[in-house]
């Protein structure tokens, strides 16, 4: 499997997420600079975590703008993998490359800890290997989380399957609606959540529920 | 050019003395940006001119020791080449004007300490000390300083991993926000600040220069009047943002050899970082303040002299380095700009529209600042027998002593703050230190903060050792060595001879332990005058500790884990409830001698501790301080989920549960190890007796009480959301401006 | 030529932020408070002297960073 | 009645905020722009039929709660 971090200023999950995949995969990703025009050519594409441009304005509204976005939305529509992680969600929703918008917490503070999380979708490149109902930790951090979209974009969304994951009934930690913490796009390329699973990939750290997801990208991109 | 009159010499917080000195040693009379330059770099926060004689008795050495106190942070040897580098800073008086932006503020300029050293930030510790909490004011301070600590570390991705809260009425008008940043670096990759040699271009790099906090440093050394909060200087405003596209420019340069020295613009800014760099490097330096990015137009080269914008770096580079460094701060687009040059001429001049507004001979600014012997009394330490007044419900005492201010869970604050960004996080808030696993390692340092500032109104010398000892023991507790130590000592007005006592006993406290327990300061930070109209707060000598544990595998956490483990507790047990949480929370009386520390016995019990950690006897232990031993189990159940049966017998006294004698812990360890590890401790002449054993669902005290553990954890966890709910005043932090 | 750019929330999504804010009034014991709203000012310096090519700058500026058209709706006010 | 409470940071006071929007700008090709700052609205609506009392009302509420008045100045618009 060949894959990208994106490194935007102030990304700041960019090396957990190289790290995970490194030691999950035992494949190196390549950093690939916010400014620069292209991502190699690879078969997952990562928007890291982190606070893109300080966050100013709306978290993930300037990263959505930035040069490499170009490339990275022509890859997406081609099919290559794409997955964003917490800042990378808000960035992709940004870039009206998943639906709906992610606004700060109901809860109106950052909230660091962990969520159990209940994969509602098994059906794609990034969670083939958990099973539907499946109760996984994950950890969350983040300010603005709050996944909102008007009904009937959240019934397609659930229609078509494209909600990979939900916060456990009780420990929804923002107030998204519906419970969702995670998107697919239509083609199931393109993968948003807002809880951490390169934070999940070492027992050491408590949970290794993440990476299952790492482990389902290497499955279906190899 | 405004005349100088006493009245200017005043404001700027000279004596007439100090002014006559000034005089001689420029063999003139200085102008207004000289003086202001003066006066800066004369003011006690710079120049710890009240203390500097007494930091001297600090054992500063080790083997350990790469880099002691006088550099930006200080660095210690942790093996395979890796140094850890670190420092504790106080932003108080900011913060209690604009909470959040001071707290920010404070976070982003200690993580500038640790990162001019060559170092990168890998965790951050805040210590905090608020008014009581029915004052008015304290909730909307609360707010603020967490989501302004919160609002920096997390977007500069560096995990905020623990510290300490109190809340005293001696804090109303004066809080304390102490952070503390723990870096990591390459021992032969460590950054200094001496600007050596001549001809070697001064660069200019990060934001640009307002008339942010001018006078900060001269605040921050005054003492507070009410109608300061009314004169309101210019608030420093934090950008976390620059600040991390910062650390990245300065790291990427550092992995060349372009630089000779490199000093953050803190305090002072400008004049402070360029006349140290110059002093520590028996250099001169001359400034163009023309080439100064600037930020508001018209400025004049006081303020600019004088400006705390923040986010700002001053690098001396090899000469000819400067197109190659230039491409990297551009790269991370900064502002990047030569602004001077070092010379052989041991001047600090500096030019503003073709004048020469400053000509100082550098050593003026530094070594010849005053150095104060203040005069001090040294009030006796309290003393007496403390006996508790009734016969208090033991059960209604523990719940009550759970859900107090001061002991009750901080998850309200700390799930604020992003603990696990850089997924080395093996210990987060919520135990007896951090633990931090070095990246790519096995090995991990672990960090925590303490001080008890009741026990040091008492008596500064025993409470700051006990101070020190608290530090090394929580170290102890997870199994680490601990190696050295940061302080940060905040007091009153060193003018009042009490207070000066107060310092002196409490440096004098923490030399002693620091030597008994080979622990030495590397690093600190004196934050004075905290008083407000003439109460001075409790003497709060913090001390963040730092320790290695050199395999992960060997490491301990409080939370009890097995059923049917055997509670040991280490330590001699004598009752002492003078000054103890129980007598403040249950008899709200503040008496009493503070529990005496005796440094051979502290390290006796820890070595012996760490030892069962490291041979791997026990993986749980809980050190025993604010609330005594049952509060310590009931700890210990709570983040264990699972409780315990102590069969105490007659000991179930109130002194014997809730007092605060030092040096103890708790260990749990396999039935199956419990007679070898009492049969150790006795040939060791150390005092250990079986408590109990872990498991159920409950805390039982044989015949004295059964509470289950889910009972403990709502009065534990209940507090802090619960005061917290009624934020109307603090709704609005400034970086919302959503 | 200065412009002012109002950005609000589209009726219908909900501002947990107006609602606190709201929230915090009453508590402060202004009882007449019906509906709190939270929104941003963004004030933008143009170098452009033009007043019809101004406003077509900034509307191009709204579309593209400046709102959320999921979420936020957008005024101007050119002055 | 319906009350705008403008919030925005005094002069001098820096604005990371505004500073990274006109960055943003700039990257995506508005050259006429100068500095950019930002504010915050806050809409509210007032049972309070009398308007000396409903501007008095809200000025309390801007010095209470809405501004953060060590660095922020406000101004209010009623209709
Ligand atoms: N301001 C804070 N930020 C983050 N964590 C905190 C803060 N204050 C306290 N904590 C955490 O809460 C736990 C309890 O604190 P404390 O009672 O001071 O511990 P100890 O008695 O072991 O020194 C510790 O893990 C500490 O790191
Ligand atoms: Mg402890």
């Amino acid at each position: 499997m060949k894959s990208a971090v994106i490194v935007f200023p102030a990304s700041n999950c960019d090396r957990d997420a190289h790290d995970a995949i490194l030691h999950v995969t035992g494949t190196k990703p390549h950093m690939v600079w916010h400014g620069d025009s292209e991502v190699p050519d690879v078969d997952l594409i990562v928007l890291p975590g982190g606070f893109s441009y300080g966050d100013y304005l709306r978290c993930g509204a300037m990263a959505a703008h930035s040069h490499i976005m170009g490339d990275v939305r022509r890859k997406a529509e081609q099919g290559v993998a794409v997955l964003g992680i917490c800042n990378g969600f808000q960035t992709l929703t940004e870039a009206h490359l998943l639906p709906g918008a992610l606004m700060r917490n109901a809860g109106l503070k950052f909230v660091c800890r962990e969520v159990e999380l209940v994969v509602d979708e098994s059906q794609s490149a990034f969670t083939r290997k958990y099973s539907r109902g499946e109760r996984l930790r994950f950890p969350v951090a983040h300010g603005e989380g709050n996944f909102f979209a008007s009904d009937d974009v959240l019934d397609r969304l659930e229609g078509e399957g494209r909600v990979a994951f939900r916060y456990g009934e009780g420990d929804n930690p923002n107030g998204s609606a519906r419970n969702i913490a995670g998107i697919l796009n239509e083609k199931r390329n393109v993968l948003g959540l807002m809880p951490h699973p390169e934070r999940a990939c070492d027992p050491l750290l408590g949970s290794v529920s993440g990476r299952a997801m790492f482990q389902s990208l290497l499955e279906s991109l190899s | 050019m405004t005349a100088i009159t006493p009245e200017t010499i005043r404001a700027h917080g000279l004596s007439a003395e100090e002014f006559v000195r000034i005089r001689q040693l420029l063999g003139r009379d200085p102008n207004l940006v000289e003086l202001g330059i003066f006066s800066v770099m004369w003011s006690e926060h710079c120049s710890y001119k009240s203390t500097r004689a007494h930091l001297r008795r600090l054992p500063v050495t080790g083997p350990q020791v790469i880099q002691g106190p006088g550099e930006n942070a200080g660095v210690v040897d942790i093996g395979d080449g890796d140094a850890v580098v670190f420092k504790m800073e106080s932003h108080n008086h900011p913060s209690f004007i604009e909470p959040y932006q001071g707290a920010a503020t404070g976070v982003g300029g200690i993580m500038r300490d640790v990162f001019t050293m060559g170092a990168r930030p890998v965790a951050m510790m805040n210590a905090l000390r608020f008014g009581a909490p029915d004052h008015p004011k304290t909730r909307h301070l609360v707010a603020g300083v967490v989501a302004g600590i919160g609002g920096y570390g997390n977007c500069m991705g560096v995990p905020t991993v623990g510290g300490e809260v109190n809340f005293h009425p001696s804090n109303n008008g004066n809080i304390l926000v102490n952070a503390m940043c723990v870096g990591l670096a390459r021992r032969d990759r460590i950054f200094k600040s001496a600007a050596e040699g001549a001809g070697n271009p001064v660069v200019y790099v990060g934001s640009k220069t307002g008339r942010d906090g001018i006078h900060g440093a001269t605040m921050a050394s005054a003492e507070f009047n009410a109608d300061s909060e009314e004169k309101r200087p210019t608030v420093q405003v934090g950008d976390p943002f620059t600040e991390k596209l910062l650390l990245e420019a300065c790291l990427e340069l550092m992995a060349t050899d372009a630089i000779i020295a490199i000093q953050d613009m803190g305090a002072a800014g400008l004049t402070s970082s360029s006349a140290e760099m110059a002093g520590k490097g028996g250099a001169g330096i001359d400034l163009d303040l023309d080439r100064v990015p600037q930020r508001e137009s018209g400025m004049s080269a006081y303020e600019m002299l004088l400006s705390e914008s923040q986010e700002r770096m001053l690098i001396v580079l090899k000469p000819g380095r400067e197109a190659g460094a230039e491409v990297i701060f551009r790269k991370w687009e900064l502002d990047f700009a030569v602004i001077g040059m070092t010379t052989d001429s041991g001047r600090m001049v500096v030019r503003h529209k073709g004048e020469l507004v400053a000509d100082i001979p550098v050593h003026a600014l530094a070594d010849e600042a005053p150095v104060y012997r203040r005069p001090f009394t040294a009030r006796p330490p309290a003393s007496g027998e403390i006996v508790p007044a009734g016969t208090a419900d033991i059960e209604s005492v523990l719940l009550q002593m759970l859900g107090c201010p001061d002991l009750c869970s901080r998850r309200w604050i700390w799930q604020q703050y992003d603990y696990s960004v850089m997924t080395d996080t093996v210990q987060r808030p919520g135990g007896d230190a951090a633990v931090l696993r070095v990246n790519g390692a096995n090995k991990a340092i672990a960090i925590t903060t303490d001080v008890t500032p009741r026990y040091c109104r008492a008596d500064p010398f025993e409470g700051a050792k006990q101070a020190v000892a608290e530090a090394w023991r929580n170290l102890t507790a997870v199994g680490a060595r601990p190696l050295a130590v940061t302080d940060n000592l905040n007091f009153g007005n060193p003018e009042r001879p009490e207070t000066m006592g107060e310092i002196i006993r409490a440096i004098d406290g923490i030399a002693e332990a620091c030597r008994a327990l080979s622990f030495p300061v590397v690093s600190g930070n004196c934050s004075l005058y905290n008083e407000t109209n003439g109460e001075p707060i409790l003497p709060t000598p913090a001390i963040g500790g730092v320790g290695l544990i050199d395999d992960l595998a060997q490491m301990a956490t409080i939370a009890f884990k097995r059923t049917g483990d055997v509670l040991i507790l280490i330590g001699a047990t004598h009752g002492h409830l003078g000054q103890s949480l129980y007598l403040r929370e249950i008899e709200h009386r503040e008496e009493g001698a503070a529990p005496p520390v005796d440094l051979m016995v502290e390290k006796r019990n820890g070595d012996f501790v760490r030892e069962l950690i490291r041979s791997g006897r026990t993986d749980t232990v809980h050190d025993i301080s604010d609330g005594g031993l049952l509060i310590a189990v009931a700890e210990m159940a709570m983040a264990g989920g699972m409780g315990a049966e102590l069969t105490p017998g007659k000991d179930a006294t109130i002194p014997i549960l809730f007092g605060e004698d030092q040096a103890r812990y708790v260990v749990a360890v396999a039935a199956s190890k419990a007679e070898a590890v009492l049969a150790d401790a006795t040939s060791a002449g150390i005092p250990a007796l079986v408590l109990g054993r872990a498991g159920g669902g409950a805390l039982v005290v044989q015949d004295v009480l059964s509470i289950p553990v889910e009972r403990l954890r709502a009065a534990h966890e209940s507090w802090f959301p619960a005061f917290m709910s009624d934020e109307t005043r603090t709704l609005l932090p400034a970086r919302d401006i959503v | 030529m200065k412009a002012r750019v109002f950005v609000t929330l589209k009726s219908g999504v909900l501002d947990p932020q107006g609602k606190a804010i709201g929230h915090a009034l009453d508590n402060l014991g202004f009882r007449a408070v019906g509906e709190v709203r939270q929104g941003k000012i963004i004030d933008i310096e143009l170098a452009e002297p033009n007043r019809e090519k101004a406003a077509a700058a900034v509307k191009s500026m709204c579309e593209k960073l400046l709102a959320n058209t999921v979420i936020e709706k957008y005024e101007i006010e050119l002055k």
